[in-house]
């Protein structure tokens, strides 16, 4: 029996800890006293965030192979960990309408979506990537529906376990299939086993399977028409969460199995992908375009972005290594900045719901003039979701225009910059609106201490990026799963 | 940040040579961004409300520019100064750095724009008193003045294409000050429209030269462009998207549209960014990339057949117009299309040389006219009158800045406009080997005279309407305080001499402090060709004082007839933009992908039923089965 | 016993379940349709895994993990279709469409 | 042909002609008879493969427990009876897809394992089973235990009257 590294487990084991306290202290809390959760959760996230920073460095494997700890898994897990500070303190304060009552139960469903991502990023096996995925969709369909009362938020969760539970079904029968095929399930004997079999077309087949369950997860085209309406009905941290959090999550699984599993088969799935991130981008951009309601916007533009995350992996077909590693850096690095870029823009929607629950877009009209700092911010996040420089998402688009670039594929690259400057119309109405049209009523909105630090979370970050960009360099390649 | 990127330098020999203020010119963009900092943190606390702040920083960088341009450039030029830090690096080839490049080009757009801004923001102090987004203004104006530096120093297109967006960002906001008044706000999102139009073509442009250097670095690509390592495709293309980016920002046919609409920001912006600096944008990255141009005939000849019909085209519209900033607007299209042209038929230097007077005269116009609207609280002339008893200081700067831009002898734009048309005429009667064709040099000569005709007309009944006559509008106007006509008189100095920078014979003049695309060419009189110019000037001026000396109850113009209604309309070319491309194409998509009023693919596909995300789902894994197995 | 046939049994369930997604309105029976397909899911990897004949039977325990995640699934499903139901009185798929476009 | 194919032809027939009426099913109680035979035979069919552990569970979790739950769906919704309000509008595209699936996985099974035989099935012991359980798979056999505890949570929370 092999030894467990609790070390090596320690984050996710924190994180365990601090869903069995919340949901049990939950119920000795008076109902005033319900806000103790977050910081209850708060205080859970920073314990495994702290646990994950003695992890730096290290590479371990654990539970027979199925647990792999490297720096591509600790990026991620510390990406999770951050995100989920934001999503705690988003959430304090839109909590504390009325389901306030079931705030535990939120928290506690939040944690364990949060676990299953951590999970996600170190599975180095076709079971436990299956057992993760499941860990953050189950809880996300339920906070999805967790307005009761909203008949919007129930149909949102109906809309989002169908299409969830039926694409993971599809994953499923294409995982069954390779391991039939492989005779294994871990992702490395996989990629020797697939290596050695070479092409047939059950394998690109079950491949094309797989990747259509992780379409799914970060909602590509066609893969996506869940997304618009369950983040519209659902609950705005929750939305945030599905935008950010389980998309990464996706990524983080994708990445994997394209790279570990389907390393060998580059050239079957390449081109396709290349073609659905084409696709994902642009109807993304051109959808987004007739929106009125922010979230819904939002939505779009997160179907979008996760076009561009797509495109490097659709330009390494047949590239030798050098070209591979850029790619797969191109694509992290994305996802890092999205993140957070993301977050920040529903951040201010969160703050801005507090006095206009409808999330219109004409809602933002005269922000500048009623909270100039909120309005401020959100032009950052916006200019920066158009990929102005110099903010962090500018050097996220060009890293992924550099691989396009590198790898021969100018014609990606050339798709990529018309897109950006599609996006750029509808991400500058909304701005817009903000500075150029007056309030309707011009009170202040009053933005709550935890939102203030979330927003300025993701603030920093994105400027800071901006500025520094150098600052991916020391681990983005670094955090290379493909060993080349 | 600064001190982390100088840490990281990679300087270039040229640096140390170039001694303390040349090799430090990269504080002349970085001090107003410095400065917004200072004003967006703590503005509301100084005295001045932030404004003292804008003015100081803005100070600095215009006494670093002007010693740089004296100290290196006046009398001959200097050797070109490259600095540059690497920010990110990326991949095999790529990679991004914050550079200078500091020649003469450089070095005179450096001293328009920070004397422009200077003398804006000192203006400003008056016209600007009491606004209730008073610190802002002046945080916009620091970011609009430091990002065009920017973009002036800088040597990577990509650094160059920071700067860019960020002026038309800054125009923007600053063109949608007033926000409360929707046409305001419409005529923000307009200019953002229209200017981004030709954005696409040019974002295009720069990646086609990237691909094809496969470097961002301007010196570099000018480099490879005289090599010959670059084909004759690639540049004419490259070129012409690139020009699609100037037609946008220097307001050319077809994209001039939204200039005029601009006017209805505070004047005193329209001065700085619509007239003197910002538009020039498209101007400078046509002597910027002058080489690309160059290499390519094709490219040369659309750029200054869009010069030769937009500067006519301009000029008749702002004989018709009562705004008397949409005069100049029209006014200041037409001026830059005279630059174009003049790139256009090779004249790189007469071109920048009238860039260099134009900014004087028409930020004089332009802040001459703001003084006369804070009198008369209105922009119509028909409303104006007989000011010159009132406005004694106005009135004489106005005239001036008219006169010099109408082009009578010495003043400064009589100077670069008679280099202009004299090179056209040059290159039409091919006494001098040019790129692009003689043909072309002869119809923009031609329609250059025309153009002069007209625009002395116009500035001769601008004058006339608003200074001379009685007054015809409400309460009684004054004369505006110092803050603002000092300003005035300091432009109308210049516009009295900055013209003989240009002498013609000059040896060491404009011509060889700028070198656009490594040339200096001495100017050359050609008396015949002078007296012809002065001639239609005088012409000019002369019908718009026969015409209107005394204020006519109708507008003799009305005359023209069916030419003049069209020119009223301005061409309808905005009603066949709105009915004939926004509208349809707007219809079109919103059509196509459903709205939520219309029907279309969107209204199917995204139909909120989810069995139908699931079938589409079905038709994703059956599309990329056919991709992946490739049946 | 040919490996073959089995694996025609999956497909053929898998098809079927996905013509009970694709074809029913009524989400109980939708969920039904996701049985289907995740039941040839599991028939597809006992099929592997008594032809691969490898010790640990990993087959089999994914098969095990399958039957508790949808075992979990339809429980959330039904907690959210009975939530429908509520709000809506009815629970017809296609007819829970105010979020769209 | 053996006994074990025989008797592997007669509960592929029964899970067929069952699958094919549960979806066709008119009325939902039928329906989800139908499924229990379908979930049984496929049970059975584990244990004629030798996977005896997970046919018993097969059939204590999906017949014993998923469908009786999919049952009380059925009768707390009041499901009404009839094609016109079983079936939507797409049941043509759903049979062309579904016909189109069947055929191409059928193609490419019968393409990459159409040689293949089960030839020797061993009974895996449910001891080995649960060794393997708890030791390698103990990490997802965890993952799961926290995930069907926020499924009950959140399914509770979310039926529950307030």
């Amino acid at each position: 029996m092999p030894a467990i590294d609790y070390h090596a487990v320690a984050p996710e084991l924190i994180l365990s800890g601090a869903l069995i306290a919340v949901l049990c202290v939950d119920l000795f809390l008076p109902e005033k006293r319900k806000a103790w959760n977050s910081t209850l959760t708060a205080l859970g996230v920073l314990g495994a965030l702290g646990a994950l920073f003695t992890l730096v460095g290290e590479r371990r494997t654990t539970f027979g192979g199925m647990f792999v700890l490297d720096s591509f898994s600790l990026l991620f897990k510390f990406l999770f960990l951050a995100v989920a500070v934001v999503v705690v303190l988003m959430s304090a304060d839109y909590l504390n309408d009325s389901l306030r009552s079931s705030q535990g139960e939120f928290y506690f469903l939040l944690l364990s979506s949060f676990l299953g991502a951590m999970l996600m990023a170190s599975a180095r096996d076709l079971l436990m990537l299956f057992v993760a995925l499941e860990m953050v969709s189950v809880p996300a369909f339920l906070l999805a529906g967790f307005r009761k009362t909203d008949p919007r938020s129930t149909e949102a969760a109906l809309k989002f376990f169908l299409i969830g539970v039926l694409s993971s079904a599809v994953m499923l029968f294409g995982m069954s299939l390779i391991y039939g095929v492989a005779q294994s399930t871990n992702l490395a004997e996989i990629g020797a086993a697939l290596k050695a079999r070479g092409d047939d077309p059950l394998v690109t087949a079950s491949i094309m399977l797989i990747l259509a369950g992780f379409g799914f997860k970060v909602s590509a085209v066609p893969f996506h028409f869940w997304a618009p309406d369950t983040y519209e009905g659902a609950p705005v941290p929750v939305a945030a969460f599905l935008s950010v959090a389980s998309k990464a999550a996706g990524f983080a699984g994708l990445l994997q199995v394209a790279f570990l599993a389907f390393g060998g088969q580059t050239t079957a799935w390449g081109p396709g992908l290349a073609i659905l991130s084409v696709a994902t981008m642009t109807i993304g951009n051109v959808v987004a375009l007739t929106q009125t309601n922010i979230v819904r916007l939002l939505a779009y533009s997160s179907i979008a972005h996760a076009g561009y995350m797509l495109m490097p992996l659709g330009v390494v077909a047949g590239q030798g290594a050098a070209i591979q590693r850029q790619a797969f850096a191109a694509s992290l690095t994305y996802i890092l900045v999205y993140s957070f870029m993301n977050l920040g823009a529903f951040a201010v929607v969160v703050a801005v719901g507090r006095k206009r629950p409808w999330n219109l877009i004409s809602d933002y009209e005269g922000l500048s003039e009623r909270e100039p700092g909120l309005a401020l911010a959100m032009l950052f996040f916006l200019l920066s979701l158009a990929g102005i420089p110099p903010l962090a998402g500018f050097w996220a688009k060009f890293l992924v225009f550099g691989a396009a670039i590198d790898s021969g594929t100018a014609w990606l690259a050339a798709v990529m910059v018309l897109n950006s400057v599609v996006g750029l119309y509808y991400y500058l109405s909304v701005g817009a609106k903000m500075y150029l049209r007056p309030a309707e009523d011009p009170s202040p909105i009053g933005v709550p201490v935890p939102l203030v630090v979330a927003i300025a979370v993701a603030l920093i970050v994105v400027v800071a990026v901006g500025v520094f960009p150098d600052f991916f360099n020391h681990f983005a390649p670094g955090a290379t799963l493909i060993a080349l | 940040m600064v001190a982390v990127l100088l840490a990281h330098e990679e300087a270039h020999a040229t640096a140390q040579a170039a001694g303390f203020f040349a090799g430090n010119a990269w504080l002349i963009p970085a001090l107003p961004f410095v400065a917004v900092g200072v004003i967006v943190f703590f503005g509301k606390r100084f005295r001045g409300k932030g404004a003292e702040v804008g003015i100081a920083a803005t100070s600095i960088s215009w006494l670093l520019s002007v010693i740089i341009l004296v100290t290196r450039y006046v009398g001959g030029g200097g050797p070109v100064v490259l600095r540059s830090v690497r920010w990110f690096p990326l991949g095999r080839d790529l990679g991004l750095g914050l550079g200078m490049r500091l020649d003469g080009l450089t070095s005179i757009m450096f001293v328009v724009v920070t004397t422009v801004s200077l003398l804006v923001q000192i203006y400003s102090l008056g016209y600007m008193h009491g606004d209730r987004r008073y610190t802002w203004y002046y945080a916009a104006l620091n970011i609009f003045t430091g990002s065009m530096l920017n973009l002036v120093i800088a040597d990577n297109l990509m650094q160059l294409l920071i700067g860019w967006e960020l002026v038309g960002i800054c125009s923007y906001l600053l063109i949608g000050h007033w926000w409360e008044e929707k046409p305001n706000s419409d005529a923000a999102i307009k200019a953002f429209i229209t200017t981004k139009t030709g954005d696409i073509p040019f974002l295009i442009g720069v990646f086609v030269l990237f691909a094809a250097a496969r470097t961002f670095n301007i010196t570099e690509i000018i480099h490879q462009v005289e090599d010959g390592n670059l084909s004759h495709v690639t540049l004419t293309a490259a070129a012409i998207l690139l020009f699609g980016g100037a037609i946008g920002k220097s307001a050319q046919f077809p994209l001039h549209v939204w200039l005029p609409d601009a006017m209805a920001g505070p004047t005193p912006v329209s001065a700085l960014i619509h007239a003197a600096t910002m538009v020039t944008a498209g101007v400078f990255l046509v002597a910027r990339l002058f080489p690309v141009f160059e290499a390519s005939p094709q490219a040369l000849n659309e750029v200054a057949l869009i010069g030769a019909f937009t500067m006519l085209l301009a000029a008749l519209l702002a004989m018709v117009q009562d705004d008397i900033k949409r005069v100049l607007a029209y006014s200041t299209v037409s001026q830059l299309a005279y630059m174009m042209a003049a790139l256009g038929v090779g004249a790189g230097n007469a071109g920048i040389f009238h860039l260099f007077t134009h900014a004087w005269f028409k930020a004089l116009l332009f802040l001459g006219a703001g003084s006369v609207i804070h009198a008369v609280h209105s922009n119509n002339m028909s409303e104006m009158g007989g000011l010159r008893k009132f406005m004694p200081h106005t009135y004489r700067t106005f005239l001036i800045g008219s006169v010099a831009l109408a082009g009578i002898p010495p003043l400064a734009g009589f100077w670069s406009k008679d280099e202009i048309l004299t090179e056209a005429f040059r290159v039409g009667a091919r006494t001098i080997p040019a790129h692009g064709s003689p043909v072309v040099g002869s119809i923009v000569y031609g329609v250059g005279i025309v153009t002069a005709f007209l625009t002395a007309f116009y500035m001769s009944r601008a004058v006339h309407l608003t200074f001379q006559g009685e007054y015809r509008g409400h309460g009684r106007p004054h004369e505006s305080p110092a803050t603002m006509t000092g300003p005035l008189w300091v432009l109308a100095g210049l516009s009295l001499v900055a013209g003989f920078a240009g002498f013609p014979g000059w040896q060491k003049g404009f011509g060889a402090w700028v070198g656009v695309g490594g040339e200096t060419r001495v100017p050359e009189a050609h008396l015949l060709l002078i007296a012809v110019s002065v001639v239609v000037a005088l012409a000019g001026i002369g019908l718009g004082r026969a015409l209107y000396a005394r204020v006519p109850a109708r507008d003799p113009l009305l005359r023209l007839g069916w030419f003049h209604t069209l020119l009223v309309n301005k061409y309808y070319l905005d009603e066949f933009y709105m009915r004939g491309i926004v509208r349809p194409i707007r219809d079109r998509v919103s059509a196509a992908i459903g709205t939520r009023k219309g029907g279309g693919i969107l209204r199917y596909l995204q139909s909120g039923d989810v069995q139908r995300y699931a079938a589409a789902l079905f038709a994703g894994v059956a599309i990329l089965a056919f991709l992946f197995t490739k049946f | 016993m040919s490996l073959a046939w089995v694996l025609t049994l999956g497909a053929l369930l898998f098809s079927l379940g996905i013509y009970g997604v694709l074809a029913r309105r009524n989400a109980v029976l939708v969920l039904m349709g996701i049985e289907l397909m995740l039941n040839a899911v599991n028939v597809n990897l006992i099929a592997f895994d008594a032809w691969i004949r490898q010790g640990n039977a990993t087959g089999q325990i994914f098969a095990l993990f399958i039957i508790t995640v949808a075992a979990a699934e339809v429980g959330v499903g039904l907690a959210i279709v009975l939530l429908v139901f509520r709000r809506r009185e009815t629970i017809n798929v296609d007819e829970v469409n105010l979020l769209k476009w | 042909m053996t006994g074990q194919e025989m008797a592997f032809l007669a509960l592929g027939a029964i899970a067929a002609a069952g699958g094919v009426a549960v979806v066709t099913a008119r009325n939902v109680v039928h329906g989800a008879l139908f499924l229990v035979a379908v979930l049984a035979a496929i049970g059975a069919l584990f244990l004629l493969l030798g996977a005896e552990f997970v046919g018993w569970v097969q059939i204590l979790i999906y017949v014993g427990a998923i469908v009786v739950l999919l049952l009380f769906g059925l009768m707390l919704t009041k499901a009404p009876l009839g094609r016109g309000a079983l079936d939507n509008q797409q049941r043509g595209i759903a049979a062309i897809v579904a016909t189109g699936t069947f055929a191409m996985l059928t193609w490419l099974v019968w393409h990459a394992f159409g040689d293949e035989r089960i030839t020797f099935v061993r009974a895996v012991r449910t001891a080995d089973i649960g060794n393997a359980l708890f030791t390698s798979y103990v990490l997802p056999f965890e993952a799961v235990s926290v995930l069907l505890l926020a499924a009950l949570v959140g399914a509770i929370l979310l039926a529950k009257k307030d």
